[in-house]
């Protein structure tokens, strides 16, 4: 393929995503912003939703549309709360001590994914889109008739890619909203920025914390209902949303949530993006090592303030 | 000391005996001239150790590979178990990680008194795993098509007798290719070992047929989106080769077939992409008309033999390879035969070799060495297989299918000689 | 008895006492043994980093492996023989952990532990992409003729056991020593307060980078032991699964305690040995059994012993 | 600059963003003195002494030492050239014993040499009187105590200048008393600049004051001659209307 249209599909493909990782980071982010905690087990929320929206959608017949709406609202919802209860029972009670948590959360890992596959079995489960045609998209090149459309070999998008794009910054948009003009985002960004007070100005700190935990995992669990149409649910699909999450949201600027926005983008495009100069996993050593440089030289992250 | 002293001694002996077609004189205390299943000297069950991937990556395939092996041992014991003994399965969970398989392998050997260690399948476990078994001198009939046996890496303790290896089947598929589909040929594959196996077989085998791969495109094993990497494909490109692992291989093909819309070269593929996938799942519509390497084809076909009746319903599989009780649980059945021809191997070899116990192993060894063909028949129901004992590498057929309306259709089958190379080891003139 | 007769009592004690149990142990816990004191070598060069210096890294599996592959490639592809090759692992752990620790260490905190798990993670793809020789996630065999040292075959039960058992005793003696140091306390006291340690005229970045590459070449030598000993060497070595465990290992036996490290091991090993004879769902219960242990004795089960009972533990 | 001076700054200023906490500060501490740094808060008192032991890197300007320019040095190069710090807000080793507290603040000179630390050690905790409670873990310790063991790690330093940041801050009196009696004593010892809002410590201990207003010198002189400033007086009551 041409370079431009190749460029341009590897871009369409790093805007996907980025999209999926900008939603599932965002949660993580909010929990660690909130609640300074490091949650190994965000990954298999990310999964349990996934398999969430296969099993919902695998119980219902008819157009693929009903499962996978159905699957939107229900995924998020059953992940969030079981992950408000294990905040609850166990979070809460070690204090959200920094050594403790990763070892409950390692517990829990294994306890979700274990349990995922006694009960889902090992196999990948692939969900039907709601929609979901091919797109071919043309190209501008300038050629001895002046500037010409044409239409590369290979370059397309499919219909539902362009969806999960669109859909990811609604929910994002919502989610925005949500923090800065309600009254349960006011009482989790008065958490977030000094907990003690925010508990002596009568804040039920604890309670806020199980909500900040559910909506994470929730997002998690959004961004993998998307997910499964164009990927398949899997018990161990959850290690690389965890780490790629993990990055940007360091990337970003603890805390930060547009910080965390920026830093999804530029790491979903750029994985994209690099693919185009170098062999697949030169690729990928390169642009793993580029954002582990970005970090050296600014430890903050990019929108992170500086100490000094 | 005297251990590796008395085997020496034996090995000769049990070559003479199985020449002879005769039963075992050895110099072990082993009564001489009785073989068959009703004098057995212990009733005790011959204990079989059963590597499997129950938790990991490699957790689809387990799980068949279990299903296939009980119905192996039930029938084994059926019909009268081994030398007159029961066969008794133990299992154990290797994560398909190497580091936890050798831990499996020397449980089976020193605390359960394995007779044997048998069924791996992802080849870094038998990587991982072979040395242990070699040093604590524990046959390990591994089953999985890696070419890691044959290539002479592993030891004589390590054979793999139920399947044949992937220097093998590429090398048979590349006529049917070159002839068929095209002379120019694109590589999809993984960027593992296993992946780099394809590359480099395949790029000889078709090489020889006057082919070229014009590309080969090795994706990064943590990939879960792989259109950024189609573009790669060059536009001359007649065929496309692709052999996946993984759970990402569902949105591979899916992905391949949104890259190229209507206007797709030929496709070829390993069917190690869609094992325990169902052929028919949304997106895969593209996969029509493809062809597909099959160890073993996964739909009854209009010719099917007794046997592979008889083991498809041993198993418990129905007509389209999935699960007699679940119609969507589509099982691993190119490769999951060779457990139950391994398990046959091992009851004949055992036999062969008037296999009492522990002490035996190196008899049972070479027993199996001493095998060469093995006709089609109810305990190799994939095909007839030819055994080089040299090697430790068996080589059977291999089919091709194309998907025509959502079913895999057997268009060719390889002979045996197709697949057969030179030997690159000897692994009988290695010491016990 | 004064604490330095305790002290000493308990670290050779324990090394008296593994020696003792290949003895009286049966054979299949003797190699497990074998097994669990090279990772308990792993587990001992994180506790370095992480128990007494307090840096979490995710990427330690990154210097396991470069021990690992430094000793595996220079038997297999160069052709040397174990001890030569064992120095070149060590070698290569040490330059890795350098390199990677004089970068990483420009961060903190939760940023340290992403740098440090994203070179880990680059270092594995590049073990893919140099699948020609190091045969990517299949690995290689080191074969049983080759694992000779000084004439002794260490595929033997009896000597791969008292090998692993000196490797042990080494890295065990050497941290146990180098924490009782003035430069051991120094980076104590970074761990507790950094700020505080360079206002009292520490270098501490110095500090901490001599301690990365400690624990990073302990971890090689642990590496590189596995794959002479157990004669294999694989990618999968270098997952992130393998930068986890050790984490897991030393917060279970007690961070920043001598013994931790190997009772974390003994630990979890025995935890998932057991309980993979009963059921599969053996990674259920050692998720429950992580939970409970973060929830009921939050300092691992030497850092509980060291609070209730032995405050002289070190 | 003289022999005499151990250490002076000159056109020392710190900016943070637009804002300047420090501007052109000009300063000379004799060896020997007992130097006071007073003025209303957020003077910038602690960013100035920040700056001379190299916690707050300076946005421009020179720190000299014993004539020597440490400006381009780190934190622990200056430490080590004999400054000893203590924190405003206290920061000890909470979760180890007050006695390897000491330890750590005295090995740094001493080394490896294990009796010369026990010695060091044995010394100062007797000076602060803190020996009963050696064994306790830091953090165990009362506030009070903490706050003297802060300064003990200082001493166990033997530092040829003692920066002390605001050193009895939310002590009882009777610490208080014991901590200008312990200042007295260092005298000679050591040179001391001492950050301190308790009028009556500095007027008991300093022998020279200097004022600092919005990050200026706004006068410098003996307690006396201060205490009749009447800038220093305007500045002082300034801050207590607003």
């Amino acid at each position: 393929m041409e370079f431009g249209p190749h460029l341009m599909l590897a871009s369409l493909e790093g805007a996907v995503t980025a999209a999926i990782l900008a939603l599932t980071a965002m949660g993580l982010s909010i929990v660690f912003g909130v609640m300074r905690v490091v949650n190994i087990a965000h990954g298999e929320f990310f999964m349990l939703g996934a398999v969430i929206a296969w099993w919902v959608a695998s119980l219902l017949g008819g157009h693929p549309a009903i499962g996978f709406v159905l699957a939107l609202v229900l995924a998020p919802l059953i992940v969030g709360t079981l992950a408000a209860v294990a905040d609850r029972f166990i979070l809460q009670r070690i204090n959200y001590d920094p050594d403790r948590t990763i070892v409950a959360t390692i517990g829990l890992l294994y306890i979700i994914q274990q349990t995922t596959l006694m009960t889902f079995g090992p196999e990948a489960r692939p969900v039907q889109p709601p929609f979901n045609t091919r797109l071919a998209l043309p190209w501008f090149e300038y050629g001895e008739n002046g500037f010409a459309m044409i239409w590369p070999w290979g370059l397309s998008i499919t219909s539902y890619k362009l969806f999960v794009i669109v859909a990811a910054i609604t929910i994002i948009t919502g989610l925005w909203l949500f923090l800065t003009r309600s009254k349960a985002g006011l009482l989790m960004r008065a958490t977030q920025q000094d907990s003690e007070t925010a508990q002596a100005f009568g804040v039920p700190v604890q309670r806020v914390y199980s909500w900040v935990f559910g909506l994470g995992a929730g997002l998690a669990a959004i961004g993998a209902v998307l997910v499964v149409p164009i990927q398949q649910a899997h018990y161990l699909m959850g290690q690389d949303p965890l780490l790629l999450s993990f990055i940007v949201v360091i990337i970003g600027g603890l805390g930060s949530l547009p910080g965390t926005i920026i830093a999804a983008i530029l790491i979903g495009m750029s994985d994209g993006i690099i693919s185009v100069f170098f062999s697949p996993t030169l690729a990928k050593i390169i642009a793993t090592l580029v954002v582990a440089m970005v970090l050296v030289f600014r430890p903050q992250g990019l929108l992170g303030k500086s100490e000094g | 000391m005297g251990k590796i002293n008395t085997s020496k001694f034996t090995r000769r002996g049990v070559l003479k005996s199985i020449g002879a077609g005769a039963g075992v004189v050895g110099a072990s205390a082993v009564a001489p001239g009785l073989t068959g299943f009703a004098q057995a000297q212990s009733s005790a069950p011959i204990r079989l150790g059963f590597q499997v991937h129950r938790t990991g990556i490699g957790a689809a395939y387990g799980r068949w590979y279990d299903r296939t092996t009980q119905a192996a041992v039930k029938r084994i014991n059926d019909m009268g178990g081994i030398n007159g003994r029961p066969v008794e399965i133990i299992t154990e969970d290797d994560g398909t990680d190497p580091k936890r398989g050798a831990e499996v392998v020397e449980k089976f050997a020193t605390l359960y008194n394995c007779d044997i260690a048998f069924g791996t399948l992802f080849s870094h476990v038998v990587y991982g795993s072979a040395p242990r078994a070699g040093e604590l001198k524990l046959p390990y009939f591994v089953v999985s098509e890696g070419h890691h046996v044959a290539s002479g890496k592993l030891n004589r303790y390590t054979l793999q007798p139920g399947i044949t290896d992937v220097k093998s089947q590429v090398q048979a598929m590349a006529p049917f290719v070159s002839d068929n589909l095209g002379k120019k040929i694109t590589m999809i594959y993984p960027d593992f070992a296993f992946g780099h196996d394809h590359r480099d077989f395949f790029t000889a085998a078709i090489e020889a047929q006057g082919g070229t791969v014009v590309e080969s495109i090795a994706i990064p094993p943590t990939e879960t989106s792989f259109t950024k990497y189609f573009p790669r494909i060059p536009r001359e490109t007649e065929v496309i080769y692709h052999v996946m692992v993984g759970p990402a291989v569902l949105t591979f093909v899916k992905e391949l077939g949104e890259f190229f819309g209507p206007n797709r070269p030929e496709i070829f593929g390993f069917i190690d992409s869609l094992e325990a996938v169902d052929i028919n799942s949304p997106g895969l519509e593209f996969l029509e008309n493809t062809y597909f390497w099959e160890g073993h084809p996964r739909n009854a076909q209009a010719d099917q033999t007794s046997y592979d009746k008889v083991y498809r319903a041993a198993v418990g599989v129905d007509d389209n390879g999935a699960s007699l009780d679940d119609p969507k649980d589509f099982s691993t059945y190119s490769h999951m035969f060779g457990c139950w021809e391994t398990l046959n191997i091992i009851k004949a070899g055992m036999e062969a070799a008037d296999y009492q116990g522990p002490a035996d192993r190196t008899k049972l060894i070479e027993a199996v060495e001493a095998m060469s063909d093995m006709p089609h028949s109810d305990d190799h129901p994939q095909g007839a297989k030819r055994f080089n004992g040299k090697t430790h590498q068996t080589f059977g057929h291999q089919y091709i299918s194309k998907v025509s309306n959502g079913k895999l259709v057997v268009e060719h089958t390889t002979s045996i000689e197709d697949g057969l190379y030179e030997d690159e080891v000897d692994y009988t003139t290695q010491s016990f | 008895m004064t604490n330095q007769h305790r002290v000493h009592l308990l670290h050779f004690g324990t090394i008296a006492l593994l020696a003792l149990l290949f003895f009286v142990l049966p054979a299949y816990h003797v190699g497990n043994l074998a097994r669990i004191m090279v990772l308990a070598t792993y587990a001992i060069g994180y506790n370095f980093l992480f128990g007494y210096t307090g840096l979490l890294s995710l990427g330690h599996a990154l210097f396991f492996t470069a021990g690992m592959y430094g000793l595996g490639l220079a038997m297999t592809q160069f052709g040397l023989p174990s001890a030569p090759a064992l120095i070149i692992g060590l070698i290569a752990a040490c330059l890795v952990s350098a390199v990677i620790g004089f970068l990483a260490l420009r961060t903190s905190g939760v940023a340290f532990m992403i740098v440090t798990l994203m070179f880990a993670q680059a270092g594995y793809l590049t073990i893919l992409y140099f699948g020609t020789y190091t045969r990517g996630d299949e690995g290689f065999v080191i074969q049983q003729a080759k694992r000779v040292m000084f004439g002794i075959d260490l595929s033997s039960e009896v000597s791969r056991y008292f090998a692993a058992l000196i490797l042990f005793s080494i890295c065990f003696l050497t941290v146990a020593r180098i924490v009782q140091s003035p430069f051991g306390k120094t980076l104590i006291a970074i761990r507790e307060n950094e700020e505080r340690a360079r206002m009292l005229g520490y270098d501490t970045g110095a500090h901490k980078l001599k301690a990365i590459i400690i624990s990073g070449t302990i971890s090689g030598f642990a590496g590189a032991a596995y794959a002479l000993l157990f004669g294999y060497a694989g990618a999968t070595f270098a997952t992130v699964q393998y930068s986890i465990f050790p984490l897991l290992w030393v917060l279970l036996g007690g961070a920043g305690t001598t013994v931790g490290p190997l009772i974390g091991v003994i630990f979890m090993f025995y935890l998932i040995d057991l309980s993979s004879s009963i059921t599969s769902a053996y990674m259920l219960i050692a998720g429950v059994a992580l939970v409970l242990l973060a929830m009921f004795a939050p300092q691992g089960l030497a850092g509980t012993l060291r609070k209730r009972w032995f405050k002289w533990m070190p | 600059m003289d022999a005499m001076t151990i250490l002076s700054t000159r056109n020392l200023t710190k900016a943070y963003g637009g804002i300047r906490a420090n501007t052109d500060i000009n300063f000379d501490l004799p060896k020997g003195q007992i130097m006071a740094l007073i003025g209303p808060n957020g003077a910038g008192k602690s960013t100035f002494v920040g700056m001379v032991s190299g916690r707050i890197t300076a946005t421009s300007g020179d720190v000299f030492f014993e004539g020597n320019n440490i400006s381009k040095l780190p934190a622990h190069k200056r430490i080590a050239r004999g400054i000893a710090y203590t924190f405003q807000i206290t920061s000890v080793f909470t979760g180890l014993p007050l006695r390897e507290n000491i330890a750590l603040a005295a090995r740094r000179k001493l080394g490896s040499d294990k009796a010369a630390t026990d010695i060091k050690v044995a010394q100062v905790l007797d000076r602060v009187g803190l020996t009963d409670r050696a064994d306790m873990i830091a953090g165990d310790l009362s506030y009070g105590h903490q706050r003297i063991l802060e300064i003990a790690m200082g001493l166990a330093q033997d530092p040829r200048l003692f920066i002390l940041d605001e050193p009895t801050q939310g002590l009882t009196e009777l610490e208080v008393e014991n901590f200008i009696k312990l200042i007295k004593s260092l005298a000679g010892e050591t040179t001391i600049l001492l950050i301190e809002h308790n009028m009556d410590v500095v007027m008991k201990t300093a022998d020279q004051i200097t004022v600092l207003n919005q990050g200026e010198v706004l006068a410098a002189g003996t307690p006396a001659q201060i205490r009749a400033n009447k800038a220093v007086q305007a500045a002082y009551l300034g801050t207590t209307d607003a």
